[in-house]
């Protein structure tokens, strides 16, 4: 609502916690991206790495990042910033009594950090982590040393202080969250904010955002799919633009279990590669932006690499040659579990799959439920969806929680695992991308799973807010502005 | 005498599914001042019709029409709603014959006696306490001030139905319609009952139209008696005349039925008829044993002299016989 | 009741005349009869297989609407199915989900009804009892939290709705029973030595049947529904077999840009939970008997 | 003359729950009740409402089981008669014709069921019998296989008299079985009574309020009050000279059908009018 | 009357008793709270991990001794999601929910009691039938789908009310008149059926033999009578639309328990679940409790019985 300068959002769940570290509700970045500062800041426009509050960082050696502080900066509780909340901040993440979120995964890792003066600061590594810039940009939110020590780490999560854009003014937990622009934000890699309340409300019925939407009681809603969105084009006032996201779906195939097990098989699993129309399945069931997979990565993953051979385009003649060969002409029973939101996608493949005889009998859940099936590795078939969210930014992430030999691997690959391993541990970018093509190359040739599509993030906005859609799905709304 | 109520050719139609019941086919009554007129008959011969179509209460399905119905010489065919709610309470009263049911449990004894006679504005509500305690008191609902504030369900059926007559009486009614009155009550408490209403009558020179099934009650009870069958009354007159001089084989019949020691019974065979399309001639006819050809046809009244009318192709010593 | 009445009250086929000649329940037994028609013929009128899909037509309008074409007379869904076809096939999973819920809660209710109402004391204080704790429990919430845990599946569905709404039955069946066991019919009974089972289903269970039918058809209606309002919060049956509420929940993505998605199956839901709800109370009606009360 | 039915010092009280814990409330319905009915004998019980007379029934018909006191049948305790023996000896016939016979099924069944609960019959000869009282009480043939809601009030006390005697029990135990009926069937149904009677060798225990009644039909009359059974005698010594002041009182409150005579005076010896709290 | 209260108190509270069993096994065994609890990306052994830390690998008995001692003493946990005591985040959305009910009640008896009894007095007019109508129809409307129709129309085509949140008592005005249209049916019915049945007693037409107006006759003798079953049923309707809020406050985006509740059975918050499950369950006695107490207070029957 440009006349009382406020830009009123929704999303459709509701956040436990404001700062992302303490809780596993994605939204939670949306307030801390804009109430925190990190060291450094993905362009949201590039998705380039630039200095925020460190000025500069430097490898020393393959273990060794010194960062150089931005001066004269103070938290919004005016308390300064210096190295001491650097130190204080990284050593809170290195603690792992606090039990944050993923904090093994994600600083497990970090052997020390070091005070050298009031603005350089030393981080060491226990071992060389290629993905680490990552975890800095996205999970490390710089908080204010005093304040932190005086209430505990857990006061972030209710009365968040940081050095962003915006502060936060008022929260009714699980409904709504008003937050106020930080009028002495420095005017760095992302610039000062420009409008002055943003409102954020939870709507969790998507019909009744859109609603909102057309009614003129929202300015912006971030959570409507493509489809969702595509009823909104050509609405009067309202703007729709698809950004990119890191998240990807792919078909995940039973290859380890040994009895009565048809996909074993690889000729059976490059008949199921065949016989998947991607193209029209993604193009007109998700979106005709979103990207259809040849390999088992998103495009906008870095080390995504996309000229693996060989790929699978639809052919539905050489599926059944190959059901024939494999013994299978008559075709066979399976179960394809997938999360309840993707239903569509499952009843697509449903149905393509039944041209070349696979039965497929579709169980649809929540994703709690699939998730500790698939854990327990009771699937045959499952449409894994993963990703979103800054690990994944780098495709280690994904190859490396479904090929690593443990109880989400149903490929149980002798030789993907090691490759992986070693990927993940250096820091030479070309071995690592040898690495991943090995892996991505046996994973096509074996047909092991059957890429599908990367997700497109939806950004609806009404013409009154000025917002360009990111080229990673991190929304930084200080960026967005009054049209006029 | 003049007649206080003056009923002729009533009939009384309920329509339903199955078909339209004629429950009341024309029967012709007359009430005077300070009489007790008694209609006697078995279940479902139409007695209860004929109270609430004097009470002006009859179920909203049913259809009434007559040739002639007034009281005190108003036609009460064209009675408005407003008319029918003044001649309620104090020119006739009701009792009915579940004492169990016919009061609201819900509301105190004394709320439900005094209700008509504050409506009816014969007084303030302390006048009506007064008056109600002066009734219970009389028909020996004692003591006055606990009974008042008492509900239905904490007396007994005998107790009950003394507060359905002081709650008819609230008003003095010039006519009091009692519906089986003691029919659900013992024996000795029906003997109290009925005596309770026979001096009321004397006292306040009341009518009273009296329903029963009990020819005994009959008997000890009214001045002239109604006998119906079949939604027609078959015979009319002066009690005695009727009990002990029946010209119609149905009275005759009935007083049969009462057991005795000594005589053995004679039962009337067959069931009553089904009252449904046309009905023609004496409904009896196919449980009499003097049942002709003749009968199927519409039979007139007859005259046995003062007012003993009945209707029979019969002479009236014939039965007796 | 007289003697009289009892002479003219309608017999068997007066009753069937009778029933012919009630608006309601002819009016909701033909809805019904014709879903369930509809639902068993589905091969046979289904003008497309429910499950085909075709990308390339998604989402047409209805053949009467701008855009629409004659071979999809419904118009199809957001994977190019042909609406109608799924519509009359979403009939089975609605009537099968009603029926199949219908009877197990109808057995699990009636049966304590029966227990409880019979025997009356301290067995009948128990089975208040369980009444009371299955009321106490606020029924679409335990089946959204148990459905969402184990995953929804017809199966799954039919239990869960059987398991949990019994209720109605329980309460009408065991006042019913209160009311008939001190029946004299049932005295004459036991004094012949009749058991308290045979007693329960010779004497009692066939003056208890038409409220057991009529809770029946509002049980079924409600099943109906329960199925449709999970099935909107994504917990409902899973494919392949299109569901009314399922369609709903699908179609409502485009509740604004192609409402016809939404209405289409809304108004087979309201049709058949209205019919079957319109024969429960024709049958209340006619089961009470006519004339006096 | 053998002793059919023996009640010794019988005493029931029911027991009316308030809440789950707490102790319940005791109402005596018969006290101490002695009572003895011979074979051929039709024994008479009067009284006024809720003085216990059908309690009592209910407990020879063990439908409630006494808290003290015996009952024998035959001589045997009545306990220690199996369901199906007891029914061979002992049928009831119940006052309301509309609650007595099941309205769901047909006369025919209705008839048999005892039968059938017996077990050890055939289906005709179960059909035969049911057949055959079914024209001896007086029924017509047509109605055979109809059902209840088609028949009158009468016609129903007979099917349920046919269904009492369609094991030959001894003992026909009848509470109150013509006060819900209009005079003219009353006397139909008590004239078929004493028909019965003799045709079958039956012995009733006859329960009535209706002196009247039980003057016609009863050789011997107890009078219960108050749970209690008061005074007991033959018919006519009874009815020439009652001792007891309840009986007195019950006998002077007769109305006979005769024109001209004053109601009668009733003395209340009793406290009658104090509320025994509510009658069902 | 002591007697009466204390054996009603001590069923209630073994009937809570067994609700929370009930409710607590059927949360544990069937479905796997560390899986859920840990996290989109967690692995096997971070789940594992997890359940250790949280106590979820106990013996199930002794995890619910647990809850029960605590609950006891008025604590229900923390949400193992927003780590904040359930009780809290149950106080500070009970008010809206509360109004939401309350009003959705009071609105649907304002309803149905007089159209329902004007029904009764004329039963086959024109009045009946359309009572029979609205009834009929309320009852095969699915709430969602009314909900949805009514955003569209009077949210988006007219605008004449906002559409979400509960900001303003405007905002209350579509979800509390989808919940009234999920009351009023049965409602309705009963005062009509109730009412029916009261107007042919053998009191009414005492009543009516008294000459008294029948306005009064309906209002003083009729009513009195038949809004004891009314009275039963609005407690249990009040219970049922505290627990079936679900529905409409999620797609009013009302923040009240119903939202709470799914959102928790959504993401397997159990601690959040169970206690929703027991406060439904506690404010269904209780109502029902109240019911009784206001029944016997206008019902001398009734109360009798209960001394
Ligand atoms: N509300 C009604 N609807 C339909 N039929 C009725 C109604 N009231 C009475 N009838 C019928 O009208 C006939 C006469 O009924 P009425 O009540 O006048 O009989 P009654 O002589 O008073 O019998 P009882 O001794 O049983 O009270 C009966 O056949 C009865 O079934
Ligand atoms: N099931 C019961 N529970 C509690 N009290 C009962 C029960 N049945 C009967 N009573 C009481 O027992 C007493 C005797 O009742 P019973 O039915 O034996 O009397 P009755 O002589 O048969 O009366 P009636 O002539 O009215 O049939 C009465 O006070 C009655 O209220
Ligand atoms: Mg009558
Ligand atoms: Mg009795």
């Amino acid at each position: 609502d440009q006349s009382n300068d406020t830009l009123r959002v929704a999303v459709a769940r509701e956040t436990d916690f404001i700062d992302s570290i303490h809780t596993s509700s994605l939204d939670a970045d949306l307030f801390s991206t804009i109430i925190y500062d990190t060291l450094i800041y993905a362009d949201r426009a590039t998705g380039e790495y630039k200095p925020l509050l460190a000025t500069s960082w430097t490898w020393t050696d393959d273990t060794t990042i010194e960062f150089k502080l931005r001066e004269g900066i103070k938290f919004q509780n005016g308390e300064p910033f210096n190295a001491d909340d650097v130190v204080y901040t990284f050593q809170q993440l290195m603690n792992m009594d606090n039990n944050f979120r993923q904090q093994k995964q994600d600083f497990g890792n970090i052997a020390g950090v070091e005070k050298i003066d009031d603005y350089t600061v030393k981080l060491t590594l226990k071992t060389p982590e290629p993905t680490f810039e990552n975890v800095l940009v996205a999970r490390v939110n710089i908080w204010p040393d005093e304040y932190t020590e005086a209430n505990g780490h857990m006061i972030h999560a209710t009365k968040p202080v940081g050095t962003g854009p915006y502060a936060l003014q008022d929260m009714q937990k699980g409904s709504s969250y008003t937050l106020v622009k930080n009028p002495d934000y420095f005017d760095g890699a992302r610039p000062q904010p420009s409008i002055g309340t943003i409102e954020v409300r939870v709507i969790p019925e998507i019909q009744t955002q859109i609603a909102e939407l057309m009614s003129g009681g929202l300015d912006m809603a971030l959570s409507l799919s493509p489809n969702d969105a595509a009823g909104l084009d050509g609405v009067p006032g309202i703007t729709v633009q698809t950004g990119q996201s890191t998240r990807m779906y792919f078909l995940s195939m039973n290859v380890a279990a040994k009895e009565n097990n048809p996909l074993n098989n690889a000729d059976v699993r490059k008949a199921v590669s065949y016989a998947i129309n991607k193209e029209e399945m993604v193009h007109s069931l998700i979106s005709p932006d979103a990207a259809v997979l040849a390999t088992n990565c998103n495009p906008s993953q870095n080390f995504c690499l996309t000229d693996i051979e060989p790929t699978y385009s639809f052919d539905v003649a050489k599926a059944k040659e190959l059901m024939a060969s494999a013994g299978f002409a008559e075709g066979f029973d399976v179960t394809l579990m997938a999360e309840a939101n993707i239903r569509p996608i499952g009843e697509a493949l449903q149905g393509y799959l039944s041209a070349i005889g696979v039965r497929v009998n579709l169980e649809t859940m929540p994703l709690p439920a699939w998730r500790e099936r698939y854990i327990k590795g009771e699937s045959q078939m499952s449409i894994v969806g993963w990703g979103s969210g800054v690990s994944s930014i780098d495709i280690s992430n994904t190859l490396g929680i479904f090929f690593n030999g443990s109880s989400t691997d149903y490929v149980q690959d002798k030789e993907i695992p090691d490759w992986n391993a070693a990927a993940l541990s250096s820091m030479d970018k070309a071995e690592r991308e040898s690495l991943y093509r090995k892996t991505l190359t046996r994973i096509n040739e074996e047909a092991y799973v059957v890429p599908l599509y990367g997700t497109v993030a939806t950004y609806v906005t009404s013409e009154q807010v000025n917002y360009q859609a990111p080229v990673i799905d991190f929304p930084d709304l200080s960026l967005a502005s009054w049209a006029k | 005498m003049t007649a206080l109520l003056d009923i002729s050719g009533l009939k009384v139609d309920v329509p339903g599914r199955a078909g339209t019941l004629h429950a009341i086919r024309g029967i012709d009554l007359s009430i005077g001042a300070g009489e007790c007129f008694t209609i006697v008959g078995e279940s479902g011969c139409g007695k209860s019709l004929t109270a609430m179509s004097v009470l002006g209460l009859l179920p909203r399905a049913a259809i009434l029409s007559a040739e002639r119905m007034s009281w005190k010489g108003q036609d009460m065919r064209r009675f408005s709603r407003r008319q029918w709610a003044n001649l309620h309470g104090p020119e006739i009263a009701a009792i009915f014959q579940e004492p169990m049911t016919a009061l609201n449990p819900v509301l105190t004894v004394g709320e439900q006696i005094i209700e008509s006679f504050v409506h009816h504005r014969l007084g303030n509500r302390k006048a009506a306490l007064a008056r109600a305690g002066e009734l219970l008191e009389r028909v020996g609902v004692v003591p006055v001030e606990r009974r008042l504030a008492q509900y239905p369900h904490e007396m007994s059926g005998g107790l009950r139905q003394r507060v359905m007559i002081a709650m008819a009486l609230m008003c003095q009614p010039k006519l009091m319609i009692a519906d089986e009155p003691t029919t659900a009550l013992d024996v000795t408490t029906q003997v109290e009952i009925l005596k309770l209403l026979k001096e009321l009558q004397a006292e306040m020179g009341m009518a009273l139209l009296l329903i029963t099934h009990d020819l005994g009650v009959v008997a000890h009870m009214a001045d002239r008696v109604a006998v119906m069958y079949a939604g027609q009354i078959v015979e009319t007159g002066s009690v005695a005349s009727v009990l002990t001089r029946s010209a119609h084989p149905y009275t005759s019949a009935l007083l049969d039925c009462l057991p005795t020691r000594d005589q053995p019974l004679t039962p009337i065979p067959g069931v009553v008829p089904a009252l449904f399309g046309e009905l023609e001639g004496c409904m009896f006819r196919n449980r009499c044993r003097f049942a002709r050809e003749a009968c199927a046809d519409p039979v007139p009244a007859r005259s046995v002299g003062e007012g003993h009318v009945y209707r029979c192709l019969l002479e009236a010593n014939e039965v007796a016989a | 009741m007289t003697g009289l009445d009892t002479t003219v009250t309608a017999n068997r086929f007066l009753r069937v005349r009778r029933g012919l000649r009630h608006a309601g329940f002819v009016l909701g037994a033909a809805v019904l009869l014709l879903t369930i028609a509809v639902a068993l013929l589905a091969p046979l009128l289904a003008p497309h297989d429910p499950l085909a899909q075709n990308l390339s037509i998604r989402l047409l309008p209805p053949a009467w609407m701008e855009g629409g074409r004659p071979d999809h007379l419904l118009g199809t869904d957001h994977l190019g199915r042909d609406y109608l076809s799924r519509l009359i096939y979403g009939s089975r999973i609605s009537l099968i989900v009603g029926f199949s819920t219908m009877l197990i809660s109808g057995v699990i209710g009636s049966t304590l009804g029966f227990i409880g109402g019979y025997f009356g004391g301290r067995v009948d204080s128990f089975v208040t009892y369980i009444i009371n704790c299955r009321l106490s429990m606020p029924g679409l919430l335990v089946a959204l939290a148990v459905i969402s845990l184990v995953g929804g599946s017809l199966f799954t569905m039919i239990m869960v709705l059987g398991l949990l709404f019994w209720d109605r039955y329980a309460v009408v069946v065991r006042t019913a029973t209160q009311q008939i066991r001190n029946a004299d019919f049932v005295s004459a009974a036991r004094v012949a030595g009749a058991s308290a089972p045979w007693i329960i289903w010779n004497e009692i269970r066939p003056n208890v049947l038409h409220h057991i039918l009529v809770i029946a058809t509002l049980e079924m209606a409600m099943a109906i529904l329960s199925e449709a309002s999970l099935s909107f919060l994504g917990l409902g049956i899973p494919a392949p077999t299109p569901s009314w509420g399922l369609m709903i929940a699908e179609g409502r993505q485009h509740l604004f840009a192609k409402p016809f998605l939404v209405w289409i199956p809304g108004i087979a839901i309201f049709i058949l939970v209205l019919a079957t709800n319109l024969l429960g109370d024709g049958l209340r009606d006619l089961s009470q008997p006519e004339g006096r009360r | 003359m053998t002793r059919l039915l023996d009640i010794q010092n019988v005493s029931l009280a029911f027991r009316q729950r308030t809440g789950l814990f707490s102790p319940p409330n005791l109402i005596p319905a018969v006290r101490s009740a002695s009572l003895h009915v011979d074979a051929g004998e039709v024994v008479a019980v009067v009284g006024e409402s809720g003085s216990g007379k059908s309690t009592l029934a209910k407990m020879v018909l063990r439908l409630l089981t006494p808290d003290t006191g015996t009952i024998a049948i035959d001589g045997k305790p009545a306990q220690s008669l199996g369901p199906r023996e007891f029914a061979r000896l002992v049928q009831p016939v119940f006052q309301d014709p509309y609650s007595s016979i099941n309205p769901k099924r047909t006369l025919a069944e209705i008839i048999q069921t005892p039968l059938k609960i017996a077990g050890g019959v055939s289906a005709r000869e179960c059909e035969e019998r049911a057949r055959d009282l079914f024209e001896r009480v007086g029924l017509p043939m047509r109605l055979f296989h109809s059902y209840p809601n088609q028949i009158s009030g009468g016609q129903r006390q007979r099917v349920a008299i046919a269904r009492a005697l369609i094991l030959r029990p001894k003992l026909l135990v009848c509470d109150e079985p013509t006060s819900a009926l209009d005079v003219s069937v009353q006397a139909q149904i008590l004239e078929l009574f004493n028909e019965l009677k003799q045709d079958f060798g039956l012995t009733y225990l006859f329960i009535s309020h209706n002196l009247a009644v039980v003057e016609r039909i009863a050789d011997r009359i107890a009078v219960m009050y108050r749970g209690e059974i008061v005074e007991q005698g033959a018919t006519d010594a009874f009815f020439a000279a009652p001792t007891h002041p309840y009986s007195k009182m019950l006998l002077s409150s007769v109305l006979p059908p005769i024109p001209g005579r004053p109601l009668p005076t009733v003395s209340r010896v009793f406290e009658l009018n104090t509320p025994r709290g509510s009658q069902p | 009357m002591a007697a009466y209260v204390r054996s009603k108190v001590i069923v209630s509270l073994l009937v809570l008793f067994t609700v929370s069993l009930v409710g607590f096994a059927l949360l544990h065994l069937s479905g796997d709270l560390a899986a859920t609890l840990a996290g989109e990306n967690a692995s096997a052994e971070q789940i594992a991990e997890l359940r250790h830390t949280m106590g979820l690998d106990r013996p199930l008995l002794a995890q619910y001794a647990s809850w029960l001692a605590d609950a006891a003493r008025g604590d229900f946990g923390l949400s193992f999601f927003a780590r904040e005591s359930v009780l809290t985040m149950f106080l500070a959305r009970i008010g809206t929910t509360a109004i939401l009910a309350v009003s959705a009640l009071i609105l649907a008896i304002a309803v149905s009691l007089p159209l329902g009894m004007l029904a009764a007095v004329r039963p086959n007019s024109w009045l009946d039938w359309m009572v029979s109508g609205v009834a009929l129809s309320g009852q095969a409307l699915p709430g969602f789908f009314l909900a949805l129709m009514m955003i569209s129309f009077f949210g988006v085509t007219l605008r004449w009310l906002p559409i979400s949140g509960s900001a303003t008592p405007l905002h209350y005005v579509m979800p509390v008149v989808v919940l009234a249209i999920g009351a009023i049916p049965a409602l309705m019915r009963l005062t009509r059926s109730g009412m029916m049945e009261v107007l042919e007693q053998d009191y009414i037409r005492t009543a009516r033999s008294k000459g008294i107006s029948s306005l009064r006759v309906m209002w003083k003798h009729a009513m009195r009578n038949a809004i004891l079953p009314i009275i039963s049923l609005s407690a249990v309707q009040l219970g049922t639309l505290l627990g079936g809020s679900v529905i409409v406050e999620s797609v009013f985006a009302i923040d009240g328990i119903g939202l709470l509740t799914y959102r928790s059975i959504q993401r397997g918050d159990f601690p959040v679940v169970q206690a929703m499950l027991m406060f439904v369950s506690a404010s269904y006695i209780i109502l029902t409790l109240l019911a009784d107490v206001i029944n016997a207070w206008l019902d001398p029957r009734l109360r009798q019985k209960s001394q």
